[in-house]
């Protein structure tokens, strides 16, 4: 594939303007700019510090170069990364294979805790020449390039790294568009242009700033007051009132699952597939999103309608039927016995919107009449502990992503991130085929089954289909947007401010 | 100094690191009690076996609890607060970093708030029910119903969405660019003094009706004096024991944290800090933030003590209750 | 003198109450002591009424303090009945308390602003206890009427509702209720008005009658000690000067402090002449007394001696003890005072 | 007026000059009534008073009776919640106080009227130096520089008998002793040459050796600057030799009023009698029966109507409780004026006691034992 | 000897005329019976709001945890305070929510009240080494940052609103020790306590018959500033998320959940801010009483 600078800026009108400063703001804090742990937490901070080795374009739908020039295989199972000529990090040490296989050992390495050992634990890999990496898999995987725009992305500059020490998450030395200028945790993130940045002419910002601002009115707030020139957003009805407004670029990138209920597939009481059914038919996205998420359409598979991974023929989320719920549930107690059964949900505590949607999805579970649903609120780390270690029965859980093979992890009955320990040789077998086949119309096929089935087993069940946005200043142009695992951002090099 | 003030001294330097002794254990135990450990918020949802044995290795959570206090405390008196278990920085540097936010908010808005609820309290109390009186009063009982998250809120809009007059969230620290580092304060200063204000104007107003009723008071109106000297300089000094008392808790607990208006303002302050590693199980920044802020607690208590007999000479020394 | 001595203890078998030696000391702020009472001793007869006066500061009240146990003194012999009550502690002392029985000088301050009068005054008798409540309530009752207070609406009402010699009675009553052998007043009446302070010395005198208590009557109105008391004890900075009967002590005192102090008493009389000030300067620190006689700063006579040596009680004329090196005599009376009396 | 034209207090050239005649403060019926929880308190209640130049006025009563709100409202220091009614007159040197506004009152403070408060212990700020309290007042008014207000606050304070002012100076209130708190106090008061010096009980809370200095000093100041002087206290011993006329108030009422040796000579109300009566005298022997005066000082909230004292007064008969005696002069003495429909010493007063005596009990149904009676 | 008849209305006396001239004695009534009003005021919208959280079930209200269609509706005859996001009743939910707040308030302050004011006067007392270990305590509970307190505590042991309770409870008890210790040692030296002492009282008899009446008026007045204090805090605490689990209604939790809606929704969040502003209000009003009351008390 070739490399391209700038692509899309013919879509913009006016001639790019150097110089100025952009805000650009998120809602959560990154606890580390450690290369080795930036391609999983956070895009925004670490692409333009460190740039990714490939980019996917969202417009042509396909990987493109970004800082290697490229990563090909024939057979799916060796891979061969192509660096570019003279590219340096900003410390000026060469970009060169050994800096790229330094990285990659790194994050292999258990002692780092890095969160992207698990895409790297079936790679080998051996620097060819200074500008090629060959990548070796035991298995074919013809998905592999996303590791690149994702996990492995992230290469930082050896000599900063070893120079850093323990310090390392909080001085990162990379090779992207911008240099670090200061960090201040839970506020902002100051950068400025890398004079030595490989594209010649980029960035044409100055400084490049990221803030923190948690509550979504508070973000939209700082855009409407110039705060900020870039917003990041999940919420539809805040697109819609930003674009009646007027003066903003929306930008949108839909993106694969979304945030729902989780199934314990082990546990003693939720496996049971009638009362699960039950549940499911109870469940009614279209009263969530009115409530919560206005303006987002009702979810009735797991995947949303113009998907080319779709096919409403292989299967979709059961529709709402109380009356057949009840029956289902009676069933159930009739089955097992029992005179009533409790169901406890283990939800987020403290974020408003999510605590209404679990009490809306408890108001629903509870129209079944004997069930009882009930909402246990936890902090963030009681609720990854609760799934991580498969302790709850139901659990609010988010699949978020923009790229397909995500499925694999959480689906594949092997898959490390299945917490719903779903099993189903049906989803196994397509979902090893995504992987092996080169044949993009039969990956489709396979994602088109692993979504029938999931929509028809519901081992989770989405309330809406989730879009990233990013809401931008008329005054930005230029702007490549880019998915990420939390929603929208963008290639900030290519941003100019009018 | 004689034996006994001498012995006293000792005392009371001793009682100072028993209660910091007692405050760490404390924290220790209690945050032994949350559930879940600091590799299970480090760590990704898909770790290998081995990443959480190195995790656990790493920080040493694998040693029994006695041991790792042991080996923590033993760092801290050798001026070593570890590392975060988050972000792998230095703890004492990460607080190093925030605490002159929080100092600097802190201090700023009890001075607002001392500026506000001197006059007022001073004045309501040489007028009770006069104008002044009521509307403060009234103004009192919404702002004690209005908690900081709301308030705060409210200010952003007015000021920055409405009036759009006054940036409304971050940080811009003096050095840069001391305007803005200034206007970047006003609101969370506004929303943290206005709380403070209500309590300040209670006590002063309080302690200062009982004053003005003195007959020292009378007697220098007696002798001519204008009132504002009578108020500030007969009456105020020895109504403000109370006043100092509270503002010295005060300080001590906004300097260990204004959640609330850190997270509204987004302000790098050790709030958000100590929030984000109780939810991240980052005990070891909790402990040393937990050991400052009751070290500045007993300092500014042990402060307040000496400015006791400036505020009243009758005083020579009241012991802390 | 501001003295010490024992020259005018008797040793009569009817002696009630006989103090000794009493020392009391406190802790002063920077850890200094400061010497409230330094060795006084007096005694009182079976009915007999001492009467304690003194400038403020000097004593009075810590000696009062010290026969009460509140607290305890620092050293010192107080025998009630032939009893050494000094370091009694716990029920030995409360049964003590019950023969011993204090009036406060604020009426108001020593009864509790939120209880009733009927529990104030029957307190006494429940931690004594062995009485039904029918009986407390009765003995209450009649004690209520006894002090003078309405019977009928008094016992349920609280002691703000009253005036301050009311609440003075309410004390009284307080008091005399346990039955004690010895009542010690500490100032009952400064807080009064002169019409109320008649009334209650009135009732006092009665109580003493009726009861035949011993009292401690403390006063620094020198009319009032006179009035009330038999015999007369004079303190200085936590030391005895002069003792001797009421009815002379004042007319022809021995010690200077004595004169002093009657000079300066205020006569209802146009015609009484304006006596310069008898005595100059303030009371010493009694956290540094002098040495020797502890009057001699401000005494007009002070020599040399009265420096360096410390002068005891002695009886200086008969029935009249004075700690003083040099005693006035009987003739170097207060002019007006003398007319008085012998008028 | 200029104030370097004033005589200094203790300044020895003007110790000489002959005493100005007539009357520096006039009271008309004042009435001063408290608003209080519960009920109008009625703590002056139509006082006539007057004072001459340098003269020394007594005013004699119980607590309660109203004598610090009457000294207060000349001072016009009242609280807050005091209300002075209509046709009350203060004149000070012919000028009605009433119409002084507030900025000139700030003068008349402290250098027309002073006061003297009765408890030492409270009445100086305990935060500031005895010298700087001085030196402030000085400078308010006198307008001095600080050299020349330290110079003089410590002249005042030599010249009110303390020793070592310059360390006094920078005392506070708390080193001192109550004997010198209050010699501070006064050489406050005086500190500005007033021409009228208002000491309220100014040695009620200090022993009898001590409250002996300070009247002296009072009246030796008094004497050397021709002030007038208004001595409120309940005992009648310290004014009968130290004053030239007195004023005996009961329930915010002068109830008499006559220059000092007639009021002791010829007391008219009973209430006066009571009063040198109740007092034990060191001159009589112990164990003298004081006569005491039955029942308590009087409530002043919503007063019944009468003469205050009926209830408690031993010649009271209906009249008394039904109207409420006006102060009037003695036909035969116009300078001693009685509020009393029976006064003693005169035909009537001598009638009504023993028609009371031979009914046991009064009009107001107070016993009267016929010993008490003197 | 007789009392004085008192008798509040005397012909004679021109009184009203008097008063009718008078311009200084209107603003003092009018203060007071301000003040009474006040009181009166916050007994009745306190003793509502019991009632209201008692009684809650058996009012004609709808469910308050009944979700309909009706998002953020606005209010109308239907819905009198209008419904919240996900549709439910305000009314009822203040209504019920009430019980959570009341509970919250009542009970953390009086459990805080009885721990605090025991070890305050035991401490203030008997002082010497008591009084040390005591003050030991009560500066350990201060030093300890309340936030990191509560929230490691409430995650510790499930939020709910006993561990709310009880962890607002034990952040309270310093405040009312100080308070109870400074004023058993004014009234510990007042001349009544020397008096039982006198008449042969023993120590718990002088704490709990002397002492105990006094102490707790100032302590009350403190209460109830407490109170005002807590019914807000629970609204903060909601705001971290260690506040009343949902779906129960709790006017901190109703606050905290609108304020990511205020520009859309302001009514969200100003009905539940206008329930807590009458109520801390009423608390206030209250606690302004009861010290008067004390003041007038102990100034005679
Ligand atoms: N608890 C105490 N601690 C320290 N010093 C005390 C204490 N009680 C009294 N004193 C000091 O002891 C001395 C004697 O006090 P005491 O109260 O006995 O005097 P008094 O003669 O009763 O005076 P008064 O007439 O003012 O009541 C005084 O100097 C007083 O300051
Ligand atoms: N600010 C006030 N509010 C209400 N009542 C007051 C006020 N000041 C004084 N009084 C009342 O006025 C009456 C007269 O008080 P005043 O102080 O003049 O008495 P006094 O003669 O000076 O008594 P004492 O000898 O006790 O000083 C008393 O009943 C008192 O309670
Ligand atoms: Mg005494
Ligand atoms: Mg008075």
């Amino acid at each position: 594939t070739g490399c391209g600078s700038g692509d899309d800026d013919g879509t913009e009108s006016g001639e790019p303007k150097r110089g100025g400063r952009l805000s650009y703001a998120i809602n959560v804090e990154t606890s580390s700019l450690d290369p080795a742990f930036c391609g999983v937490q956070s895009f925004d901070r670490c692409a333009p510090i460190f740039g990714t080795l490939l980019r996917y374009d969202l417009e042509k739908k396909e990987f493109v170069g970004q800082m290697a020039e490229s990563f090909e295989s024939t057979d799916g199972k060796t891979w061969t990364l192509k660096l570019r000529p003279n590219v340096t990090f900003s410390d000026g040490t060469p970009f060169d294979a050994e800096a790229v296989v330094f990285n990659w050992d790194r994050i292999k390495d258990p002692k780092t805790l890095s969160p992207s050992l698990r895409i790297a634990q079936d790679m080998t890999w051996a620097v060819t020449d200074p500008q090629t990496v060959t990548v070796t898999l035991e298995k074919a995987n013809y998905q592999l390039p996303w590791a690149l725009v994702r996990g492995l992305s992230a290469i930082g500059s050896p000599a900063g790294i070893q120079k850093a020490g323990a310090n390392v998450s909080n001085s990162p030395v990379g090779a992207g568009p911008f240099v670090l200028k200061k960090w201040t945790r839970n506020s902002q993130l100051e950068l400025e242009r890398n004079p030595n940045y490989f594209e010649t002419g980029l960035p044409y910002l100055d400084e490049l700033v990221i803030k923190v601002i948690g509550p979504d009115d508070q973000r939209l707030n700082a855009l409407r007051s110039g705060e900020i020139d870039v917003n990041w957003s999940l919420l539809t009805k805040d697109a819609r009132t930003i674009e009646a407004e007027g003066g903003y670029e929306i930008y949108r990138v839909p993106l694969v699952g979304g945030t729902g209920l989780q199934f314990n597939l082990n546990d003693p009481v939720v496996r049971d597939e009638g009362l699960r059914k039950a549940m499911l038919m109870a469940f009614d996205s279209a009263q969530i999103n009115n409530a919560v998420y206005p303006g987002d359409e009702p979810v009735d598979a797991f995947l949303r309608p113009d998907a080319p991974e779709r096919d409403d023929a292989l299967g979709k989320f059961p529709d709402k039927n109380l009356a057949e719920a009840q029956r289902l549930f009676d069933d159930y107690l009739a089955r097992t016995g029992k005179s009533s059964e409790t169901v406890t949900f283990t939800c987020y505590a403290g974020l408003p919107a999510l605590e209404q949607v679990a009490q809306l999805i408890q108001s629903q579970m509870q129209q079944i009449k004997g069930l009882t649903f009930k909402i246990d609120a936890v902090d963030g780390a009681s609720l990854s502990v609760a799934s991580n270690k498969r302790e709850f029965q139901t659990i609010m859980g988010a699949t978020l992503s923009q790229e397909m093979d995500r499925l694999y992890e959480v689906f594949h009955s092997e898959g490390s991130l299945n917490v719903m320990s779903y099993s189903n040789p049906t989803v196994d077998e397509a979902l090893e085929l995504t992987r092996s086949s080169d044949d993009k119309d039969a990956v489709t096929k396979a994602y088109q089954t692993v979504v029938g089935e999931l929509s028809k087993d519901g081992p989770l069940r989405t309330w809406r289909y989730q879009t990233g946005h990013l809401y931008v200043n008329e005054d930005v142009k230029g702007i490549v947007v880019a998915g990420t695992n939390s929603g929208a951002s963008a290639y900030f090099q290519y941003a100019w401010m009018d | 100094m004689n034996v006994r003030a001498l012995s006293r001294h000792a005392s009371s330097v001793a009682r100072f690191f028993i209660l910091l002794f007692l405050v760490t254990v404390a924290v220790f135990l209690l945050l032994e009690l949350i559930p879940g450990s600091p590799v299970d918020a480090i760590l990704p949802p898909d770790a290998t076996p081995e990443q959480v044995a190195a995790a656990r290795a790493q920080y040493g959570l694998d040693q029994p609890i006695w041991e790792r206090y042991l080996s923590w405390i033993g760092g801290v008196l050798q001026g070593d607060f570890g590392r975060s278990y988050q972000t792998g920085l230095s703890v004492a540097e990460t607080i190093a970093e925030r605490a002159p936010v929080s100092l600097e908010l802190a201090f700023l808005s009890i001075l607002v708030a001392l500026a506000i609820s001197i006059p007022v309290g001073v004045w309501s109390a040489y007028r009770p029910g006069g104008l002044l009186d009521r509307v403060s009063t009234f103004t009192i009982s919404a702002t004690l119903a209005t908690p900081a998250f709301v308030l705060g809120i409210l200010l952003v809009y007015l000021f920055g969405v409405q009036l759009g007059i006054l940036p409304i969230l971050g940080w811009t620290p003096f050095s840069e660019d001391p305007v803005e580092h200034i206007q970047r304060l006003i609101l969370p200063v506004l929303t943290l003094a206005a709380g403070e204000c209500v309590l300040f104007t209670r006590l002063l107003k309080g302690d200062m009706m009982a004053t003005l009723q003195q007959d020292h008071v009378l007697s220098a109106r007696a002798r001519g004096l204008p009132t504002w000297r009578i108020l500030l300089r007969h009456a105020l000094r020895q109504s403000s024991f109370s006043l100092v008392t509270v503002s010295g808790v005060v300080i001590g607990r906004l300097i260990g944290g204004t959640v609330l208006v850190e997270a509204i303002f987004s302000l790098p302050g050790m709030g958000t800090m100590v929030i984000t590693a109780i939810h991240s199980r980052d005990y070891i920044v909790v402990q040393a933030m937990v050991l400052l802020t009751a070290v500045v607690y007993l300092l500014i208590n042990t402060a307040v003590d000496v400015t006791y007999p400036l505020l009243d000479p009758r005083v020579r020394k009241v012991r802390t209750s | 003198m501001a003295g010490s001595g024992t020259a005018h203890l008797r040793d009569q078998e009817d002696v009630v109450l006989s103090v000794r030696n009493l020392i009391v000391e406190y802790a002063g702020r920077r850890g200094e002591r400061v010497f409230a009472v330094s060795d006084v001793s007096f005694d009182a007869r079976r009915g007999e009424t001492i009467g304690l006066v003194g400038e403020s500061g000097c004593g009075k009240s810590s000696v009062a303090r010290a026969i009460m146990q509140l607290p305890a003194p620092t050293s010192g012999s107080i025998r009630l009945d032939g009893v050494e009550v000094a370091g009694l502690t716990g029920s030995a002392l409360r049964r003590q308390r019950r023969k011993l029985q204090m009036i406060f000088q604020d009426p108001i301050s020593s009864l509790n602003p939120l209880r009733k009068v009927k529990d104030i005054i029957g307190e006494g008798l429940r931690i004594h206890g062995g009485l039904s409540r029918v009986d407390i309530e009765s003995r209450t009752q009649a004690m209520i009427e006894r002090v003078g207070l309405d019977p009928a609406t008094a016992a349920e009402r609280r002691p703000h509702e009253f005036s301050g010699g009311q609440c003075q009675r309410i004390s009284i009553a307080r008091a005399m209720v346990l039955d004690p052998e010895v009542l010690i007043c500490d100032e009952p009446v400064s807080a009064l008005d002169v019409s109320v302070q008649a009334q209650i010395m009135n009732l006092l005198e009665e109580m003493k009658e009726r009861y035949q208590l011993t009292m401690l009557f403390i006063a620094h109105d020198l009319a009032v000690v006179k009035n009330l008391s038999d015999r007369i004890v004079v303190m200085y900075l936590g030391k005895v000067c002069e003792v001797g009967t009421s009815d002379d002590l004042f007319a022809s005192p021995a010690h200077p402090y004595t004169r002093a102090l009657a000079q300066s008493i205020p006569e209802p009389d146009p015609e009484a002449p304006i006596q310069e000030a008898a005595l100059s300067g303030d009371l010493p620190s009694p956290l540094n007394p002098p040495t020797g006689c502890r009057f001699r700063t401000r005494c007009p006579l002070a020599q040399e001696v009265c420096e360096a040596e410390e002068p005891q009680v002695r009886e200086v004329r008969p029935g009249r003890f004075a700690a003083c090196h040099f005693p006035l005599d009987a003739s170097a009376g207060v002019p007006h005072l003398a007319e008085h009396a012998v008028a | 007026m200029s104030t370097d034209a004033r005589p200094k207090v203790g300044d020895a050239a003007t110790t000489t000059e002959p005493r100005p005649a007539g009357n520096l403060l006039e009271v008309e019926s004042l009435r001063v009534w408290f608003d209080t929880p519960r009920g109008l308190v009625r703590a002056v209640d139509g006082v006539d008073l007057t004072l001459r130049r340098g003269e020394t006025l007594g005013i004699v009563g119980e607590s309660g009776s109203g004598k610090s709100v009457l000294s207060r409202a000349i001072m016009k220091i009242l609280a807050p919640n005091a209300h002075v009614l209509p046709g009350s007159h203060i004149r000070l040197n012919d000028v009605d106080l009433a119409t002084v506004n507030p900025k000139q009152n700030r003068h008349l403070w402290g250098v027309d009227l002073s006061m003297v408060f009765q408890d030492p212990m409270t009445s100086l700020t305990p935060v500031l130096p005895v010298g700087k309290q001085l030196t402030e007042t000085l400078r308010y008014h006198l307008k001095l520089d600080k050299g020349a207000a330290y110079t003089e606050a410590v002249r005042l304070l030599r010249l009110v008998g303390i020793a070592e002012p310059e360390k006094r100076f920078h005392q506070y209130p708390h080193n001192l002793s109550g004997g010198m708190r209050q010699r501070v106090t006064i050489a406050l008061a005086i500190s500005c040459s007033p021409k009228l010096l208002i000491a309220d009980e100014p040695t009620t809370a200090l022993d009898v050796t001590v409250q002996h200095q300070i009247l002296n000093l009072l009246a030796d100041l008094q004497e050397k600057s021709h002030m007038s002087m208004i001595l409120i206290t309940h005992d009648l011993g310290v004014v009968a030799g130290r004053t030239d006329a007195i004023a005996v108030m009961y329930a915010g009422r002068v109830v008499e009023t006559a220059p000092t040796p007639r009021l002791f000579a010829n007391m008219r109300h009973p209430y006066t009698r009571a009063l040198i009566d109740a007092i034990p005298k060191v001159s009589l022997p112990s164990h003298t029966r004081l006569a005491s005066i039955p029942g308590r000082p009087p409530v002043v909230i919503d007063p019944p109507p009468g003469c205050g004292f009926a209830p408690r007064c031993p010649s009271a008969q209906q009249r008394c409780l039904e109207q409420t005696p006006v102060l009037e002069p003695d036909p035969d003495a116009p300078v001693h004026s009685t509020a009393c429909f029976f006064p003693l010493g005169t035909p009537e007063g001598r009638a009504a006691r023993e028609r009371n005596i031979a009914a046991g009990v009064t009009a107001a149904g107070t016993p009267v034992a016929s010993e008490v009676v003197v | 000897m007789t009392e004085i008849v008192q008798q509040r209305t005397s012909p004679d006396t021109p009184l009203a005329p008097a008063l009718a001239g008078a311009t200084e004695v209107g603003p003092v009534r009018r203060r007071r019976r301000r003040r009474d009003i006040g009181a009166a005021f916050g007994v009745i919208w306190i003793g509502l709001v019991v009632l209201a959280a008692i009684t809650a079930d058996w009012l004609p209200l709808r469910d308050p945890n009944e979700v309909t269609d009706a998002f953020s509706a606005p209010p109308s005859g239907e819905y009198l305070l209008g419904t919240d996001a996900i549709g439910r009743d305000v009314l009822s939910r203040i209504v019920h929510g009430a019980r959570i707040s009341m509970a919250v308030a009542i009970g953390a302050t009086s459990i805080a009240l009885v721990i605090g004011v025991s070890l305050g006067m035991v401490a203030g007392y008997f002082r010497g080494a008591v009084d040390s270990i005591i003050s030991m305590f009560v500066n350990f509970m201060l030093a300890f940052p309340p936030l990191i307190f509560l929230i490691a505590l409430v995650t510790a042991l499930q939020p709910g609103l006993v561990t709310l309770v009880v962890a607002l409870a034990l952040l309270g008890v310093p405040n009312f020790a100080r308070v109870a210790r400074a004023n058993t040692i004014a009234f510990a030296d007042r001349e009544f306590v020397t008096a039982a002492k006198a008449l042969g009282a023993g120590p718990l008899r002088i704490l709990t018959r002397e002492l105990l009446v006094n102490v707790i008026l100032p302590v009350m007045s403190l209460a109830l500033v407490v109170m005002a204090t807590l019914v807000v805090a629970e609204g903060s605490l909601s705001f971290l998320g260690v506040g009343i689990p949902p779906p129960a209604p709790s006017w901190g939790g109703m606050l905290a959940a609108g304020r990511e809606s205020l520009s859309e929704h302001p009514l969200l969040v100003l009905i539940p801010a206008l329930f807590f502003f009458l109520t801390v209000f009423a608390f206030n009003r209250l606690g302004d009483w009861a010290r008067g009351r004390v003041g007038r008390e102990s100034s005679i």
